[in-house]
């Protein structure tokens, strides 16, 4: 059952993506990226990412999305065909090789990856690496040693506690440099009156 | 000592913390800014010298964060090639900002310098959070905040090219990290485990893995992206141009030279040698790219006409050295590319802070303006000529040094065909460095009122613009302190903000760089109040257009706050070109542990 | 227009009388994260959303009434200081950095006390920059590339009186 | 044959998710497609992470006893810090695209290779 369920997730995030990406007006592509988070996080609750499916509902389809159209209003609603003048087209490449060359580059890497996918351990297996080594301590000693019933917070706030440490300088970081980048008054606000 | 046993921590956290005061201080005052991230990065340069010596002494020192043992907890591991490096990062760090303030204020609009600080001081946590950590996954975060603060640091810089700059180098730093990120994810698959050194117990019983394949290609591609190699470097020279010349010589000392370590430590700790050079022939293809990296690289830097152009260049073929002395995997081929990763950042941080000292003093940013200043500013061009002949490769200087190991070690290893390369790298690093110095020196500097040189200035009182015909090209100088969005109901309010307004020009002709002249001789007094009417009675007398003629002139050193940092890094060109011999043995020592 | 009007008074009640309960619920996914999915961050997230619709529903200048930039950028800072400080205490008291289980109290309640502080610097932090991003994403531009091209086109602005 | 599809089905599509994203990355002119390109090829490989994670008759990592067989923990919280990082970024290339829309006037990459170059012509680099 769980199995059909996820098909039909991941046949519907396919889609969406591939309309997000080809869509001409930015505004649907936008909303249609926040359908892709928001059924991203289904398909994670699905596998019992619980934590993160939550993470990115908030995010995925809540904050970027509004970000993104908050952006769009101050931008262009479409995507634009920019007509080239003649006395540029040598700067603006639009030779064949521009079309070809990114799929060529995917296709690649795809191939590289997908080669990877051959000695993986199945999904879902039990007896892969990685519920053998590290994980099964979390499991087995989260609630007496960490004291958190939820072993994802009790790793993102007690074992790797550093990292979201890291994570947060990470969201300070983005928020000075928005800051640098976009206000205009003078930084020691003064009453503007 | 309690405290000391903390340092590795520290080091990191002290940045950490002064990044995230410095905003809140900057809200009082401007120039405590630039005093505390002096003081935390001293702190850190301290820190880190003392555990090198530590580590120099009794070996690996471990830090085990939150107290849990390393393939649970975070691990902080620090051997001889880390603790080099991140010696390194923080020296250079330390010398750029003492020599940021004065460039900063030239440079960035002054509302903008306290956040400035504070990315820059997150830039340098980032990077020596990479290095340090003895954690794949916490190398990753790191890795984002130093690339988050870099790509607002480049879009800092005055020109609209510089967000077009940054917005590439933030495509591809994100592709980069992406690609780092799919790599943690395919190893940690196959391993289970994210601590380094717990990584290279586990991964050999994995080395012909399909999945250990795919990841090691990915770290690949993805460190390759981030340091520019050769075929992946077009977003680079944009990024050194463009921004300010504080936040390139930073980025051109330290920034690739953090991706360059990550590339050592994932070739040949987290895999080992048996690994990078015998399963897969990456090595022996890294070898060819950077050595093609190398030649193209000087090629491309003869072409420039401008300067920084000209450096980042030459930055791309220094990356292709040391990618060169690494992938020869012969101990003294390692050696030479550890010992170049500090003197290229000595070299080029040096550079590109007279680089900054140049567009502080006199506003060059081309190589054929550059004649006759050999008289003008005669520290800042020794200093230009020692640290050129550094990279030419000069005995005595630390290019030197990095060559001659990286050389010995290629007919050491048998590779003798990889001599003539840097040969003739180094003869067009001599051609594009002498083209420069011959211009310093043997050139007559040009007149003072040379009818070029002649600017005009035409200034819009009431857009508070002003732009400059140079020549034949025209400049937009932006001015420093914004005027625009602020509307003050008070009078006396107006007339500070009109003070304020007017500081530039008074300030350019403090340090002598502009001087008003009108019929081809300098402008008294008199006469330059009737050019510069008194700002009191500019009040109230509605739009204005005025023409002036200002002419340039070069004369004089950058203020010591800044001559002093160019001088100690090409001072320890020399240095560390006599003294080699501290650099070299620990360099030797981390080149023995990697090759273990 | 009147109905217009109307549309937005609804707006604005349903938001006022919704948005206590945004915080409060965001209060308990902080609070809830060791027990349940949540935590600092997705705490953090819904609050900066509650700020982010109100601004939505009253506009620019109420939302700057109810949280001032001053206030966003000072608390942005003071979350991360929050989470390194509760490592600090830990290194004063004797442990390792983050070390909950040095603190002078009982092994359990150490560590649920540790996690929390740090949670909620998270949470400080994320709601605060959230805002800030969306103050600043989402401001009105005082000047687009087009109307500065027309000012300079405009021969009044060149003419010197 | 269907045991292998079976086994690594969520593998494949999760790959093909990647390689869409990247697709637009690289491809696309216009900033915000590239940047919505960012946001599904990092959203991809954080499905990626998750995936591996999931065990046969798992349940949620939260422990409620102990008997139960429970996913693996770790990725998820990874994944937690990297959906923080990929907001971050996203952030902040959008505060990019405003400011470059205000300074060039467009928001394609061949419309802005265009006014450069317009302002190299007129020399005033």
């Amino acid at each position: 059952m769980i199995e059909i369920i996820d098909v039909f997730l991941l046949f519907f995030i396919v889609v969406c993506s591939v309309a997000a990406i080809f869509l001409k007006d930015l505004l649907s592509a936008i909303i249609i990226l926040a359908a892709f988070s928001f059924l991203m996080a289904v398909e994670w609750t699905v596998l019992n990412a619980v934590d993160v499916a939550f993470t990115e509902a908030a995010v995925g389809a809540g904050i970027t999305s509004v970000l993104l159209i908050a952006t769009l209003s101050r931008t262009k609603r479409y995507e634009e065909q920019v007509n080239v003048p003649k006395e540029f087209a040598p700067v603006v490449h639009k030779g064949i090789s521009t079309k070809i060359m990114p799929i060529v580059v995917v296709v690649i890497t795809g191939a590289v990856l997908l080669y990877g996918t051959i000695d993986m351990p199945a999904f879902e297996d039990p007896n892969a690496p990685i519920n053998k080594h590290v994980a099964p301590t979390y499991i087995h000693d989260a609630d007496h040693e960490a004291g958190s019933i939820n072993i994802v917070t009790a790793i993102l706030a007690n074992y790797r506690g550093y990292d979201t440490l890291g994570e947060t300088t990470v969201i300070f970081a983005a928020g000075i440099c928005v800051v640098v980048l976009l206000r205009r008054e003078k930084w020691p606000e003064k009453k503007i009156t | 000592m309690r405290f000391l046993q903390h340092l590795p921590v520290l080091v990191i956290l002290i940045p950490l913390i002064s990044a995230v005061v410095i905003p809140v201080i900057g809200r009082v005052n401007r120039f405590a800014c630039w005093i505390v991230s002096c003081v935390a990065l001293f702190f850190s340069l301290s820190g880190s010298i003392y555990l090198l010596n530590k580590v120099a002494n009794t070996g690996k020192v471990t830090y085990h964060l939150g107290g849990w043992k390393p393939p649970w907890g975070i691990e902080y591991s620090i051997d001889h090639l880390n603790g080099f490096v991140i010696t390194v990062i923080a020296f250079i760090a330390f010398v750029v900002a003492f020599y940021a303030e004065k460039s900063v204020e030239h440079e960035i609009e002054e509302r903008k310098i306290p956040a400035f600080y504070s990315i820059y001081m997150l830039l340098i946590t980032g990077l020596m959070g990479i290095v340090i950590t003895g954690d794949i996954f916490n190398l990753y975060v790191f890795l984002e905040i130093s690339s988050l603060a870099g790509y607002a640091l480049v879009a800092l810089g005055k020109h609209r090219n510089a967000l077009v700059a940054s917005f590439n180098y933030l495509i591809f730093g994100t592709i980069a990290g992406t690609f780092i990120l799919i790599g943690i994810g395919y190893i940690y698959m196959q391993t289970g485990t994210l601590n380094i050194a717990d990584l290279r117990e586990r991964l050999p019983e994995f080395y012909n893995s399909t999945v250990i394949l795919t990841a090691f290609a990915f770290f690949t591609v993805g460190l390759c992206l981030k340091v520019a190699l050769f075929p992946l470097h077009f977003w680079l020279p944009k990024v050194y141009n463009y921004s300010p010349s504080v936040v390139s010589s930073i980025m051109a000392a330290v920034g690739t030279k953090v991706g360059l370590y990550v590339m050592l430590r994932v070739m040949f700790t987290v895999f080992k040698v048996e690994f990078s050079v015998e399963n897969v022939p990456i090595a022996n293809i890294l070898i060819i790219i950077s050595s093609i990296a190398i030649v193209v690289g000087s090629i491309l830097a003869i072409a420039q006409t401008k300067i920084k152009l000209m450096l980042a260049y030459s930055s791309i073929g220094q990356v292709g050295y040391i990618v060169l002395g690494a992938t020869l995997t012969n101990q003294i081929a390692m050696t030479g590319s550890i010992i170049h990763i500090l003197n290229h950042a000595l070299m080029k941080g040096s550079l590109f802070l007279i680089v900054g000292c140049l567009v502080y003093k006199a506003g060059i940013e081309r190589i054929d303006d550059l004649e006759g200043m050999g008289k003008r500013m005669p520290f800042t061009m020794a200093a230009f000529t020692v640290s050129g002949l550094s990279m030419i490769g000069v005995p005595l200087t630390v290019g030197f040094v990095s060559k001659w190991h990286i050389a010995i070690g290629a007919l050491d290893a048998g590779m003798w065909y990889f001599v003539p390369v840097l040969i003739i790298s180094s003869l067009l690093t001599a051609v594009y460095f002498w083209r420069i110095i011959e211009k310093i020196y043997f050139y007559e500097e040009p007149a003072l009122l040379h009818e070029d040189r002649r600017v005009n200035i035409n200034i819009n009182w009431d857009r508070r613009e002003k732009r400059e015909n140079f020549g034949d090209r025209r400049i937009n100088l932006e001015r420093r302190s914004e005027f625009k969005g602020t509307r003050r109901k008070n009078k006396e309010d107006r007339r500070r903000q009109l003070d304020k307004q007017w500081q530039p020009l008074e300030q350019w002709d403090e340090h002598g760089r502009w001087e008003v002249v009108k019929n081809d001789r300098r402008v008294s007094e008199e006469d330059r109040r009737q050019f510069m009417p008194d700002r009191r009675s500019l009040e109230g007398i509605g739009r204005r257009t005025r023409d002036y003629n200002l002419a340039l002139i070069k004369r004089g050193e950058a203020p010591w706050t800044m001559l002093a940092p160019t001088l100690v890094l090409s001072g320890a060109c020399i240095f560390f070109g006599i003294a080699a011999k501290i650099p070299v043995a620990i360099a030797e020592k981390a080149a023995a542990m990697l090759l273990r | 227009m009147a109905r217009k009007e109307d549309h937005i008074i609804s707006l604005g009640v349903i938001s006022k009388i919704l948005i206590p309960f945004i915080q409060l619920y965001s209060y308990y996914v902080l609070a809830h994260g060791d027990l349940g999915p949540g935590g600092g961050f997705q705490g953090g997230v819904i609050l900066g959303s509650s700020i982010i619709l109100y601004v939505l529903a009253f506009g620019e200048e109420e939302g700057r009434k109810l949280v001032s930039q001053k206030f966003n950028d000072i608390f942005s800072s003071v979350g991360v200081l929050v989470y390194a400080g509760v490592g600090i205490l830990c290194l004063i008291a004797g442990g390792a950095y983050l070390e909950y289980s040095k603190f002078p109290l009982d092994h359990h309640l150490a560590h649920h006390l540790g996690m929390y502080g740090v949670e909620i610097g998270v949470q400080i932090t994320v709601s605060a920059v959230m805002t800030t991003l969306f103050f600043e994403t989402a401001r009105k531009d005082d000047e687009t590339f087009e109307s500065k091209k027309k000012k300079k086109m405009e021969p009044s602005n060149l003419k010197s009186s | 044959m269907v045991e292998l599809i079976l086994a690594k089905y969520n593998y494949w599509i999760v790959i093909i998710l990647m390689m869409l994203g990247f697709y637009a990355v690289i491809a696309r002119g216009n900033l915000i497609k590239k940047i919505i390109g960012i946001n599904l090829f990092q959203i991809s490989v954080f499905l990626f992470y998750i995936t591996m994670a999931k065990v046969k008759g798992g349940t949620a990592p939260i422990l409620w006893d102990k008997s139960q067989v429970y996913d693996n923990p770790l990725p998820h919280c990874l994944m937690l810090t990297a959906i923080v990082v990929g907001v971050s970024t996203t952030a902040v290339a959008l505060a990019l695209i405003i400011k470059i829309h205000k300074a060039f006037g467009t928001m394609e990459e061949d419309g802005i290779i265009i006014e450069q170059q317009r302002e190299y012509i007129k020399g005033r680099v």
